[in-house]
C-alpha cells in the first residue's frame, strides 16, 4: 500500500476493438499539482472519465482513490469535462451551486459563495442569466466555479482554461493555484498549452498519439510562487523544449 | 325481369349492424319478391340509432325502419317523415330478472321499490317506464335508473350489477339463452304492468317520397307483405338466408333462430293482420311523449301514418 | 398586455371563422335544423339550457381533472420505471400499446362491472386514455437525456432522486408537456365515453345522447360545443403551466433575483 | 441473434403472464363464462372462426394502414407549418384541440353521412385520430430543434428545404417517433370505431358488438385479442422503422462505407 | 465605395439593454488575414454573428461584402463557430461535407475531398464515427475541415483550434496559411492565442472589454512565410508585448 492520493493502475480503453488507451499507470501524491499533454486523441479525456468513474476500463486494470478501488464507482472527485456542460436551465449562480444542488440541499453559504467568486471574476452582471447567453469563455469560466465550489480533494481539470484570453486565464489560474495551495487538494490538469502545464505544475506526463500510454513523466522543480518571468527561465525553456520534443516525435512513437 | 328495369330502392335499417329483424327484407330480397315487384332494394345501416330519420330526409334512403317514438319526436321537430306500416303490432318491451330472482306483476311494486334499472337511454323505454312506475305507484325517485347507452344489459344483470333490465323480449330471450345461465329468465311483459300495448317499430318514409312514388310504396309493401307471411311460415329456413346473407354479423344462427322465432307473434294483431295502423296507436303514443316532456304538443293522430299503400285485401 | 390579448384574440377568430362556415353551409345547402342547426341556435341552446347543464358540465369537469391527474402521474411514474428497467420495459410496453389497442369501449363495460357505476370507473378510463402518450413521450425522452449531464450527476454521485429531479426532469420538459398536452386534449372525450358507458343519474354524455335521439339537433351541438370548450380550457391550462414552468425555454435572463429558496432545491 | 430472440421472447412472456392472471382471476372467482371467457377460450374462438375473420381482419388492417399514412403525413405537415408560422399555429391549434376534444362517435356520424359507407370514411377517422399526436410532438420538437444548428444551416444560405430535411427532420426524430407511435397505437382503436359508425354489415367491429350482444364472451374477447394483435405488431413495425432510420441514436460508428449515394442527399 | 472585401460600419449591440458590442467600424481587404483578440466576453463572436448574418444589430450600422450591403442575410461567409458545430446524426465524412449536403447534391467530389482531407489530418480511421465518439480535438478538426471544403472566399473563425495540442495546431495553422495563400481568400480569425495571432495575420485587431470596440489595428509586416522561429524575432515579440498590453490594461479602459 502506498501513500498516493490517487493510484491508476495498468487502465486500458478499448472501443469497439480499438485500443484507444494502451495499459497506462500513474501515481499522484496527495497535495500535488500534475499535468497532462499530449496529442489530441489520445485517450486524455478517456483516462480522466474512467479515474472519475464514468467509463469501465477494460479488465486487469484498478484505480485506487486512497488505496481503496473506485473502479466504476463516483463521487470522489471533482472534475471539469473538456465541455463546458452547463445546465440550460440553471442561471449562472444556480449553475456554480450545481454539484450541491445534486446531492444535498443548497445553503444560503453555498449561494453566498457562488455569488461571491462570480462577482470576483467577472460575472456579477450575469448571475441571472442563463448559459445560452453566455459567451463561450464565460461559459467555461463558469464550469470552473462549479468544479472549484464542489470542494473535492481531488480535482480533474480537462483543458479549463482553452477557450479563456490571456489576461483571463492568469487570473483563473492564479485562483487555482491560491485554492491548491490554501486547501491542500490534489490537482490533475490536461491542457494543450506548454507553458500552462509548466507554469502551473509539479510534474509534467506526456502521452503518446493514440493508443495513449505516459511516454514522459517530468518532475518540474520550478520554485513557487512563480511568476510570469519564469517564462525566460533556462530551466523553464528546457522543461519546454524536451516536453515539445517528445510531442512532435510522435510520428516515430 | 332484367335489372335494368327494377326500381331502385334504398331502405335504412335503424340499427348500425343488421340483426334478425332484417329478416323480411332479407327474404324480400333472396326470395325475390322485391324483384317480382319492380323494386331492387338496397340495405343501408346509420351510423347510429338516431339518424334513420336523417337518412329519410336528406334523401340517402327512401324507405325507413324506426321505432314509433323516434316517428314521435321526427315529426315533433318537423322532420317530414310518415310511417307506412306497422312492423310489429303489439308491445313486447318487458322488465327482465335475473333467473330465479322474485319479479311479478303481481307484486311489481315491491319487486320494483329500491331496486336498480338499466336502460340503454331509449326513448322507448322512456316512454314506457313512467306508466310501469305509475301502474306500481312508485315515483321515479323510488327507484334507481341506470343509464348506459354504451353498457350491456344482460352483462351487467347477470353480474348483478344491476336488478331489473329493460328490452323486447325479442331480443333479450336469445340473449339470455346464449348465457347458458341455469333456469328460465324471470320476464314481465310491460303491458302486464300498465305500459300500452302499441307497436314498437314502423316502415316509415318521407312525405314527399310517399306523394311522388305512391306505386313504388306500394309494391314495397306488397312485397315485404309476402315475405313477412313466408318468413313466419318457414322461420328455419328464413333465418338461414339471413345467415348466408350477412355471414360475419357476429349472430350465432341459434340466437336468430329464436330471435325471429319470438318476433314472429309481434308481427300480427288478434285478426292475424300485418302493418295497420291506427289512429289510436298514436294517439295513445303521442300523449305519452308528450307527458315525459319529449315532444311539445300532441298533434292529429293522422299526422303519422298512412294506410294507404298497405296491401288490399 | 397585447400580447396576451393577441393570444386570446386569435383563437377567437379562428373559432368565429369556424362559426361563420358553419352557418353559411346550413343556410347555402338549406340543411334543415332537425339535420344540423345553425350555430347561434346551439349556442342559444346551451345557454337556455345551462341551469340544467352546469352540474353535468361540472361532473364531467371533475372526471376529466381527476383523470387527468391520475393519469399523468402514472404516465410519468410508468415512463420513469420503463425507462430505468429494461426488462420491465419490454414486459410492460406490449401491456400498455395493448391498453390502447383495445377500444375504450370494450374496456369499460367489464371496468364498470367492477368498479361499479360510480365516479371511480370514469375517473379510471379517462386516467386510462391520458397516461398512454405521456408514457411514451417521458420513456422515448428519457433514453434521449443529455448524456453529458447525466454524466456530471454521475461523476459527483447524486442520488437517483436528484437526479431525476435536477436532471432528468427539466431535460425532458419539452417531450412531457408534450404528453400532457396530448392527454389534456384527449381526457374530455375519455369522460364522455366513460359517461356513456354507465352512470345513475345525468351526465353531459347522456344529455347529448339523450338530445341526439329525440332530433334536438342545437342541443346536441351546443353540448359538443361545451365539451370542446372544457377541452381547449385544459389544454391552455397544461400549456400554461409549461410556460410557467420552463422559463429558460423562452428567456435569455432569469425574471429576479429569487429571495426564497425555491422547493425544487430541498 | 439472441438480442432478437429476447426482445421477442419477453414480451411473449408478459403476455403469458397476463394470459395466466386472466385464467387465474376467472377460476379463483368464479366469474362465471357470460360475464368473461377463459383465455384458453378466447383464443379458440378466433381459431375456429379464423375463416370468417380473417377477410374482417384485412379490412380493419386495411382501414389501419391507410388512414394511418394520411394521418402521420397530415401530422408532420400541419406541425411543420404550424410551428414555422405563428399566426397559422394560433389560429389552427384551437381547432385541433377541438377536433380531438370531440367525441370520435359525435363527429363520425356526420362524417359517415357526408363520404357514405365505403372504406373512406374509416381512413378518415383513423387519420384523425393518428396525427393529433403527430403533430403536438412535431411542433414541440420543432420549437426545440438546436439553434445552433439551426444557425449552420443559415450561415450558408440553406434553403428551408434542406434545412428541414438536413438538420430538422433527424433533430425531430425522438419526438417524431413518439407521436407515430402513439399514433400508431391508437390507429386500430380508430379503425374499430370507424367501423361500428359506418360498416354496411360486416366488419371486425361489429362481428364483436354481435358476439356481445349474443353474450358469446369467448368470441369478445378473442376479438379485441386479435385487435391488440394488429395494435402492437403496428407500433413494432413503427419502432423498428425508428431503430433503421436512427442509428446515429445507437451506434459509434455507422455499419458501413456507403457505396451508393443514399437518397436524403440528392 | 472602396475596395475592401468586409466592411463593417458602426455596427452595435444591444441585449435587453446592455450594450455588448459599441459602434465597431472595421474594413478588411481582399486577400488578407486578420486576426481579432479581445478578453473574453467582449463581443468578438456577436461581432461574426452579425457578419455572419446571424445576429440583426442595432439600427445605424451596416455590414457590405464587396460594397453590397448584406445585413441579415446568409450564405456570403464560411464560418466556424465557436462551439464545435457537428451534427449528431453525421458521420466524420458527412459532417464533412455538410455544407454541400446544406446548399446543393453532395458530389463524389466532395466525398473524396472530404476523405482526403481527413485522411490527410489524422481522421482517416473515423471517416464513418459518429461525433459523439470522437474526442474535443478531433470534433474541432472536423468542424474545421467541413469549413474549409465550403470553399467560400471570406472565412470566419471563431478560435478554431483552441483545443489541439501544439503539433496538432501547427499542421492546421500551416494547412490554413496554405490554403489562403493558394486561393487567395480572405481570412477573420478569432483568438486567445497572442502568438497564433501574430504567426498568422496580416493585421491584428485588439479589442476593449465589454461594451467592445477595436482599440488597435496593428499591421503585421513580418515577412512570410513564417517559420516557427520568428517567435524570437524582435518585431515579433514587440508586437506580441503591445498587444499583451493592451488587453492587460483592461481595467482602465
Ligand atoms: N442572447 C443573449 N442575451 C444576452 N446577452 C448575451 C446574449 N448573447 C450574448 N450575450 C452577451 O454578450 C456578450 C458578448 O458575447 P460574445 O459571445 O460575443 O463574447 P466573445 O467576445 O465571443 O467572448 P469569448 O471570448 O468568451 O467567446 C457576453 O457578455 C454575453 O453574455
Ligand atoms: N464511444 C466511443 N467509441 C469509439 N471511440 C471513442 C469513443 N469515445 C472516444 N473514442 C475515441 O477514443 C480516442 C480518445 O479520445 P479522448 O477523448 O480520450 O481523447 P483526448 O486525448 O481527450 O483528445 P483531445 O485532446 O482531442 O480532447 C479518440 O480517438 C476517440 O475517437
Ligand atoms: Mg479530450
Ligand atoms: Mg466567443
Amino acid at each position: 500500500m502506498s501513500s498516493a492520493l490517487l493510484d491508476v493502475d495498468a487502465i486500458a480503453k478499448t472501443f469497439a476493438g480499438t485500443t484507444v488507451l494502451a495499459p497506462t499507470s500513474l501515481r499522484v501524491e496527495e497535495g500535488s499539482f500534475v499535468s497532462i499533454v499530449g496529442p489530441s486523441g489520445c485517450g486524455k479525456s478517456t483516462l480522466f472519465n474512467i479515474i472519475a468513474g464514468l467509463l469501465v476500463p477494460d479488465s486487469g486494470g484498478d484505480v485506487r482513490v486512497s488505496g481503496s478501488s473506485v473502479l466504476g464507482l463516483s463521487g470522489h472527485v471533482g472534475y471539469m469535462l473538456q465541455k463546458d456542460l452547463l445546465v440550460p436551465w440553471r442561471t449562472v449562480e444556480d449553475n456554480i451551486t450545481m454539484v450541491a444542488r445534486l446531492t444535498r440541499r443548497v445553503s444560503d453559504d453555498d449561494r453566498r459563495e457562488a455569488r461571491d467568486i462570480a462577482t470576483r471574476y467577472g460575472l456579477g452582471e450575469f448571475l441571472n442569466h442563463y448559459p445560452k447567453a453566455l459567451s463561450g469563455g464565460m461559459r467555461q469560466r463558469v464550469a470552473f466555479m462549479r468544479t472549484l465550489v464542489a470542494h473535492q480533494p481531488l480535482l480533474l481539470l480537462d483543458e479549463p482554461f482553452g477557450a479563456l484570453d490571456a489576461q483571463t486565464r492568469l487570473e483563473m489560474q492564479s485562483w487555482l493555484l491560491n485554492v491548491w495551495r490554501e486547501t491542500g487538494r490534489t490537482v490533475l490538469f490536461i491542457t494543450h498549452d506548454v507553458d500552462e502545464s509548466i507554469f502551473l505544475s509539479d510534474r509534467i506526463l506526456v502521452m503518446s498519439p493514440r493508443p495513449g500510454r505516459v511516454v514522459a513523466d517530468l518532475p518540474n522543480t520550478l520554485a513557487r510562487p512563480r511568476e510570469l518571468d519564469v517564462l525566460t527561465d533556462p530551466q523553464f525553456i528546457e522543461l519546454k523544449s524536451t516536453i515539445m520534443h517528445l510531442l512532435h516525435s510522435r510520428e516515430s512513437a | 325481369s332484367s335489372g335494368a328495369t327494377l326500381k331502385s330502392v334504398t331502405f335504412a335499417y335503424d340499427f348500425p349492424g343488421p340483426d334478425f329483424e332484417l329478416t323480411p327484407v332479407v327474404v324480400a330480397q333472396k326470395e325475390g319478391f322485391f324483384a317480382k315487384a319492380g323494386l331492387n332494394v338496397l340495405v343501408k345501416f346509420p351510423p347510429n340509432t338516431s339518424t334513420t330519420t336523417q337518412l329519410l330526409t336528406t334523401g340517402a334512403a327512401q324507405v325507413g325502419f324506426i321505432t314509433t317514438t323516434d316517428m314521435g319526436v321526427s315529426v315533433n321537430a318537423g322532420a317530414p317523415v310518415v310511417s307506412i306500416g306497422n312492423y310489429s303490432m303489439s308491445n313486447n318491451w318487458a322488465l327482465f330478472a335475473k333467473p330465479g330472482v322474485q319479479l311479478n306483476a303481481q307484486h311489481i311494486r315491491a319487486d320494483l321499490l329500491g331496486k336498480t334499472i338499466f336502460s340503454y337511454g331509449d326513448t322507448w323505454t322512456e316512454a314506457m317506464l313512467p306508466f310501469v312506475l305509475r301502474h306500481a305507484g312508485l315515483k321515479l325517485s323510488q327507484v334507481k335508473v341506470l343509464t348506459a347507452p354504451s353498457g350491456n344489459d344482460l352483462t351487467d344483470l347477470l353480474a348483478g350489477k344491476v336488478n331489473v333490465s329493460t328490452s323486447t323480449t325479442n331480443y333479450e330471450t336469445p340473449g339470455f339463452v346464449g348465457a347458458k345461465v341455469k333456469g328460465k329468465e324471470v320476464q314481465v311483459l310491460g303491458t302486464a304492468v300498465g305500459a300500452p300495448n302499441i307497436p314498437v317499430w314502423v316502415y316509415a318514409t318521407t312525405k314527399s317520397y310517399a306523394t311522388k312514388n305512391s306505386a313504388t310504396l306500394t309494391a314495397f309493401m306488397s312485397a315485404i307483405s309476402k315475405a313477412t307471411a313466408w318468413a313466419a311460415a318457414h322461420p328455419t329456413l328464413a333465418t338461414n338466408l339471413f345467415d348466408k346473407t350477412y355471414p360475419q354479423s357476429g349472430y350465432t344462427n341459434a340466437y336468430n333462430q329464436l330471435g325471429w322465432q319470438l318476433t314472429i307473434p309481434f308481427l300480427t294483431n288478434s285478426h292475424h293482420q300485418y302493418f295497420v295502423q291506427t289512429n289510436a296507436q298514436w294517439s295513445t303514443l303521442a300523449t305519452a311523449l308528450k307527458g315525459i316532456g319529449l315532444i311539445s304538443k300532441v298533434p292529429a293522430p293522422s299526422t303519422y301514418y298512412t294506410n294507404q299503400f298497405l296491401p288490399k285485401g | 398586455m397585447k400580447k396576451t390579448l393577441r393570444s386570446v384574440l386569435i383563437p377567437l377568430i379562428s373559432i368565429g371563422i369556424v362559426g361563420l362556415i358553419w352557418q353559411l353551409v346550413i343556410v347555402g345547402f338549406h340543411v334543415q335544423p332537425y339535420v344540423a342547426p345553425k350555430p347561434w341556435d346551439a349556442v342559444m341552446a346551451v345557454i337556455q339550457n345551462w341551469g340544467l347543464l352546469w352540474p353535468l358540465v361540472l361532473g364531467t369537469i371533475r372526471e376529466t381533472v381527476y383523470g387527468f391527474f391520475f393519469g399523468a402521474i402514472l404516465g410519468v411514474v410508468l415512463g420513469v420505471v420503463m425507462s430505468k428497467l429494461e426488462l420491465i420495459r419490454r414486459l410492460v410496453y406490449p401491456l400498455l400499446v395493448l391498453s390502447q389497442a383495445v377500444p375504450i369501449i370494450a374496456l369499460a363495460s367489464p371496468l364498470v362491472l367492477i368498479l361499479g357505476f360510480s365516479v371511480t370507473p370514469k375517473i379510471v378510463i379517462v386516467a386510462w386514455i391520458v397516461f398512454f402518450p405521456v408514457t411514451v413521450n417521458v420513456v422515448d425522452g428519457l433514453t434521449h437525456v443529455d448524456q453529458d449531464l447525466l454524466n456530471l450527476a454521475r461523476v459527483y454521485g447524486a442520488s437517483s432522486w436528484r437526479t431525476f429531479t435536477q436532471i432528468e426532469l427539466p431535460g425532458i420538459s419539452t417531450p412531457l408537456f408534450s404528453g400532457l398536452k396530448i392527454g389534456a386534449t384527449y381526457a374530455v372525450g375519455g369522460a364522455i365515453i366513460a359517461e356513456l358507458v354507465g352512470s345513475t343519474g345525468s351526465s353531459l354524455a347522456f344529455y347529448q345522447e339523450h338530445a341526439s335521439a329525440n332530433l334536438q339537433t342545437p342541443a346536441v351541438y351546443g353540448t359538443t360545443l361545451v365539451m370542446t370548450v372544457i377541452g381547449i380550457g385544459w389544454f391552455l391550462l397544461v400549456a400554461g403551466v409549461e410556460m410557467l414552468l420552463t422559463p429558460w425555454q423562452r428567456r435569455n435572463v432569469a425574471r429576479r433575483r429569487r429571495v426564497a429558496r425555491p422547493a425544487a432545491d430541498q
